[in-house]
């Protein structure tokens, strides 16, 4: 039986709180569990050091991800390796799984330009900031490689406050109709900064949004690694390989919860109470996989501790990396407009050339 | 005697909804994070428990959603003033806005008509995010049917937004937020109106005449008094509303001095100092000394943050544009 | 047991294409039923006139309704005297119900600006072109009169292909979350323009896409006006007077069809069988109501000739007072963009004025 | 020889389509009624016949996900022409044209590409009902990284639609709908291109350069010819490319002159006019002998269209605007 034929409302589920096992555990080796735990440690510990850096004024606004490692480790280690994320941006540890670096996502919430760029080979799209205005870019990139006949899978994460917008519901149909190779993952972290999930929509699951694209949709527990990589590689496997009558996308909404806040610029307990963080703490995703792990004799003290020093010393290289990135010429902002720069932006190149080149660069920026 | 307070635009604008809210019943602000959450720039702060939550409403994450409920709302008598959480996310309500907001009135020969305010945080220069730096008040000043307002200080923050919240005509009202909390200003406590429509002179000069709006009023002040050291005297117009223009103060501050410069922040072309440009030149060609100088942001989206000081006008550039059209 | 208990792809039906009795006919008078059946009448005479209008030269671009006038009457008859309609461009026939004078209507497709005036007191919005902009129109305007504690509902009209929009989608959505006094009425023709309902979207139905939005979804014979009455008066029941945990807005979706040409510009036959046109025509809703009310003795020959003579003058009068109304005046264009003309825009009305005056009407107007 | 047809706009538009489908397979249009129907004017007639529908893709009634749907083939590497049925219909994926095809080059250092060509009729004058006769295209010029590109002719429309197509940037590509059929022209059945961002001089002439494009183009010609007999020479000057503007042409043609109209049937504040107005004085204020004039739409909501007559520039009113900068 397919794991997308249950109520809406039953989430796919393999490891209980404690991390006992109480679902089918997928069908990986061990390196593959034990690397779905390290890029969750990697997330983490990448979130806690972003968010200490914006304090220190050393990086702007930060979205933090702790809380929802299992949803984006996990899904997106279940992807095949020509296959696509197309984020929002929140995803900074789905793109590390996928080969973003961790500098360059540094550098994006530094301001530096090159932090929009990705590594050569990596299949991830740009961070898509207006919620929502992926949705439409991942069904047509999924789209464009079913008709030139690839086997690449598009997985386009999103929240649950996105599932309101035009774009979720105009992306999400268009997929339906052309049956094309898309994942829509919904990263339901129950809050839309301060606007909770009751509150988005009447109806009482996500995932039931499918029936209105004729779609398959599915709960799963989010905070669930191994649940995640589960529902994800059925959604994979049947965009790539469709079953005669099961349409090739998915809805996957991924209950989880965001433990920080909204961004570095927002507080939440302003919104909500500390009782309900502590209760989906209770939830954290990486003790739970942890547990498992050692109860299966994967990981013990030692590789953890290995684990920990890995990832932080890859952290702290990158920070080193991206502060050590060299500003951005302003020249910059005329090149990339367009693919030649036209006369008239030229001329405001030299304009501005002309500025600096009197004035000095401290005619721009603050001390 | 008039009570005063000593606040911040952004707080002026707080002020502005609060005390049209006690005064009107029908006025009611929608939007995201506006209600518990007092806003994101805490624009609506303590609203929601002055007026609980059906008149400071949360909505659902969907820009078309909040104009067009507003449209509703409008055209049943309500006053509603949505607020789209920064200007760069007014593209989804975009066609509400065009097709609805601006033209229900002329539609139907103003038998509807939809006298909401839509209120959007807007502007560069505050290490940003992408998407939430835009100024685009040109797409809405191209827009026969829509009033566009942009104060530059608290005391018009608060009468403007009152005086556009009771206007029969739409307002898109576009606070500059890199001078949400740069200075605070007194501003009275009770309700006023600034009106809608009026150019305001900052500064008066014998030389040349500044036109600008918004947070750019502030460099524009500061290149005046540095010009002015070197004799160079600069009259500064602060234009508050860019649609529709006050077409005669404009006029009549350049022919006072014959040599005008306008600054935006928004891209230079299609942007509003082209506009201002050529009314000038309709109007007051004779006048004219020197061409009209435009300092503006530059023809290229919005970069990261990185760069933005280089992308936004800078006291140093606006002076070097005064200059220009003086030394003409 | 409500009838929106009921499976979707089950259209609640209450006459059978013969106009035998198969559902519960609702519980309504004679006249009642006789004035769904003139008012059947008036729209099918109204559309083919105004089709021949356009065909000689008299009359701009017009969508026409035939086929469409058991739902629209349907619906239209069953809301309360304060209740509202808000249209798409096609629902000529609710709008005459609801106290639309045919010849403003007329004068709209005529181009004339009094075509977009509203009758006083007639609650009926003004037409929408942007294909499903209406739909949070209705929903804020039904939020108003609930935040008013006024009684008013408000039924909203739009098409299968409007349902493919994000404003659907949003204005929907909200109308679930604020639970306002809404019925959103899908007229399913079957076609938006050339695009087939089965190229809008994969969901089975579109009455499924309630669930998307926690709220009642139903499918209606739309040909059959007496079951469409029963839904719609059943949704505005539950709008003004809600059960405990039911939601107050619904999706109707009424399954009909357009006989004629999506518009007058357009020529069906390049994208549709004639056969399927055919199959449809015998679901027409006029003889259908007129076999049932020859059947219960509350029509015969005598009062089908006096409904079809009166609805023939009505329409000719109609016609003859649009046409003999006087051309807008140039000044008309700049009254009513704002509500005090600004200086520029008196400007431009005086710039006008002169080139008229000099030049004289012969200088805009071809022959 | 050049094998030619005789074609109007709207077939050479066609033609376009079909010969750089045949040139390139990642060439795909996509569309509401583009398929078996050949589009609601007919421009992509056959085109589904001859490509099928993997290529001819008629889409649901959504413009932002055609557009967005089209951001994500063209960053796969494919050339999609997304159509809008009507200019007007494009304001619902305005935010995706705005913050994703006019900026995922930059955003991205040139790394993500959208070159994608969005095909919409535009402009008035049809007896068209509301919300179709939509002519905004500064808009879309205020928004860097879009070309807009406006043809005229049928040989131009072919030409400039096959630079669009195979242009590395998105190009917005707006058919001007009044004249569609109004007239045909010789137009090479091969392939060709009419470079995108050059101007062209419809007509010479020495005493004032007007400047327009699209459908306003004829009428220009025509109050040209009536002026001719009264002894004024006009220079028309066809900007087929309004963004980024030819600059160079637009100065050279009126420096020739020191007098200049822009024409367009846009509103007139925040239209292009007002742009090139701005231009002009920018760079030959000391040529300049009238004030640029300015032959537009009214600053209105189009019109229900026993009105569009008045609301449209005629030949009349461009013959009084050029007379009145000639003789000014
Ligand atoms: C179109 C648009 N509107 C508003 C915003 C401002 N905004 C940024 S994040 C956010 C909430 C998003 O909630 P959700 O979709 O649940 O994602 P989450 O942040 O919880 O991961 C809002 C309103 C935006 N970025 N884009
Ligand atoms: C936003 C928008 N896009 C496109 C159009 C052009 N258009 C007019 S009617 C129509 C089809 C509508 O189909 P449907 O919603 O099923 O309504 P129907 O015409 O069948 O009643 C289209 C595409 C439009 N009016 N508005
Ligand atoms: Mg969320
Ligand atoms: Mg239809």
């Amino acid at each position: 039986m397919s794991v997308f034929d249950r109520p809406y409302d039953d989430p796919v589920r393999v490891l209980d709180e404690d991390g006992a096992v109480v679902g089918e555990v997928p069908d990986v080796d061990d390196e593959t569990l034990v690397d779905i735990y390290r890029q969750m440690r990697l997330a983490r510990h990448f979130d806690a050091r972003a968010v200490s850096l914006q304090r220190q004024g050393r990086m702007g606004t930060y979205p933090p991800l702790s809380g929802q490692e299992g949803a984006q480790v996990g899904s997106a280690a279940a992807l095949g390796d020509d296959d696509w994320i197309v984020p929002s941006y929140r995803e900074h540890a789905a793109g590390f799984v996928r080969g973003r670096s961790l500098k360059r996502t540094l550098l994006y919430w530094m301001g530096h330009p090159d932090g929009n760029r990705v590594e050569d080979g990596v299949n991830v799209f740009p961070v898509a900031v207006p919620i929502a205005s992926q949705v439409p870019h991942a069904t047509g990139a999924s789209w464009a490689a079913s008709l030139r006949g690839t086997d690449e899978v598009f997985c386009c994460y999103f929240g649950d406050g996105a599932t309101s917008e035009g774009d979720f519901h105009e992306g999400v149909n268009f997929a339906g109709v052309f049956d094309t190779p898309t994942v829509f993952f919904c990263n339901n972290n129950q809050w839309a900064i301060s606007v909770p999930r009751a509150r988005q929509t009447r109806s009482a699951t996500l995932a039931q949004k499918a029936e209105a694209y004729g779609i398959d949709g599915v709960q799963v527990d989010g905070m669930d690694p191994l649940a995640v990589y589960r529902v994800t590689e059925a959604a994979v496997e049947k965009a790539r390989d469709p079953e005669a009558d099961r349409p090739r996308p998915t809805l996957i909404e991924a209950i989880q919860y965001r433990f920080g806040a909204h961004t570095t610029a927002d507080d939440p307990t302003v919104y909500r109470d500390d009782d309900e963080v502590e209760r989906w703490r209770e939830k954290d995703p990486i003790p739970r996989l942890e547990a498992y792990l050692r109860s299966e004799g994967v990981l013990d003290e030692e590789r953890v501790a290995e684990v920990e020093s890995a990832v932080e010393s890859r952290v702290a290289d990158a920070i080193a990396a991206a502060e050590s990135t060299a500003r951005p010429e302003p020249r910059e902002l005329f090149e990339h407009a367009y693919a030649e720069v036209p006369s008239e932006l030229e001329r405001q190149h030299e304009d501005l050339a002309a500025v600096r080149e009197s004035r000095g660069d401290a005619a721009f920026l603050e001390e | 005697m008039t009570e005063t307070q000593n606040l911040t635009l952004v707080q002026a604008v707080r002020d502005g909804l609060y005390t049209e809210m006690r005064e009107d019943d029908d006025v009611l602000v929608l939007g995201q994070d506006v209600g518990k959450n007092g806003g994101v720039f805490r624009a609506t702060e303590g609203l929601f428990d002055e007026f609980g939550g059906d008149r400071v409403v949360d909505t659902p994450l969907a820009e078309s959603g909040i104009v067009g409920c507003a449209v509703g709302m409008a055209a049943m008598g309500l006053r509603p003033v949505p607020e789209i959480q920064f200007s760069g996310f007014m593209y989804p309500g975009f066609d509400q806005i065009v097709s609805h907001v601006a033209r229900f009135r002329a539609r139907t020969r103003g038998q509807f008509t939809v006298p909401l305010t839509l209120r959007a945080p807007y502007g560069g220069g505050i290490r940003a995010p992408e998407h939430h730096s835009e100024s685009k008040e040109a797409l809405y000043a191209h827009e026969a049917g829509l009033k566009v307002v942009i104060p530059s200080t608290p005391h018009d923050a608060k009468g403007l937004l009152a005086a556009s919240i009771r206007d029969p005509d739409p307002v898109v009202f576009l606070e500059p937020k890199l001078i949400y909390r740069a200075f605070r200003e007194q501003v009275p406590e009770e309700p006023y109106t600034v009106p809608i429509g009026e150019a305001v002179t900052r500064r008066e000069g014998d030389d040349v005449a500044v036109f600008t709006y918004g947070a750019m009023t502030r460099p524009t002040l500061e290149a005046a008094e540095t010009l002015a050291e070197e004799g160079i005297d600069c009259a500064v117009v602060d234009l508050r509303t860019v649609s529709p223009l006050d077409r005669e103060a404009i006029v009549e501050a350049f022919e006072a001095t014959g040599r005008a410069v306008v600054v935006h922040e928004a891209p230079k072309t299609g942007g509003l100092a082209g506009e201002i440009t050529a009314l000038i030149q309709e109007e007051s060609l004779l006048y004219q000394e020197a061409p009209v100088g435009r300092v503006t942001g530059f023809d290229v989206p919005y970069p990261l943050y990185a760069l933005e000081d280089y992308y936004l006008p800078t006291a140093a550039r606006i002076e070097d544009g005064i200059r220009e059209a003086v030394e003409f």
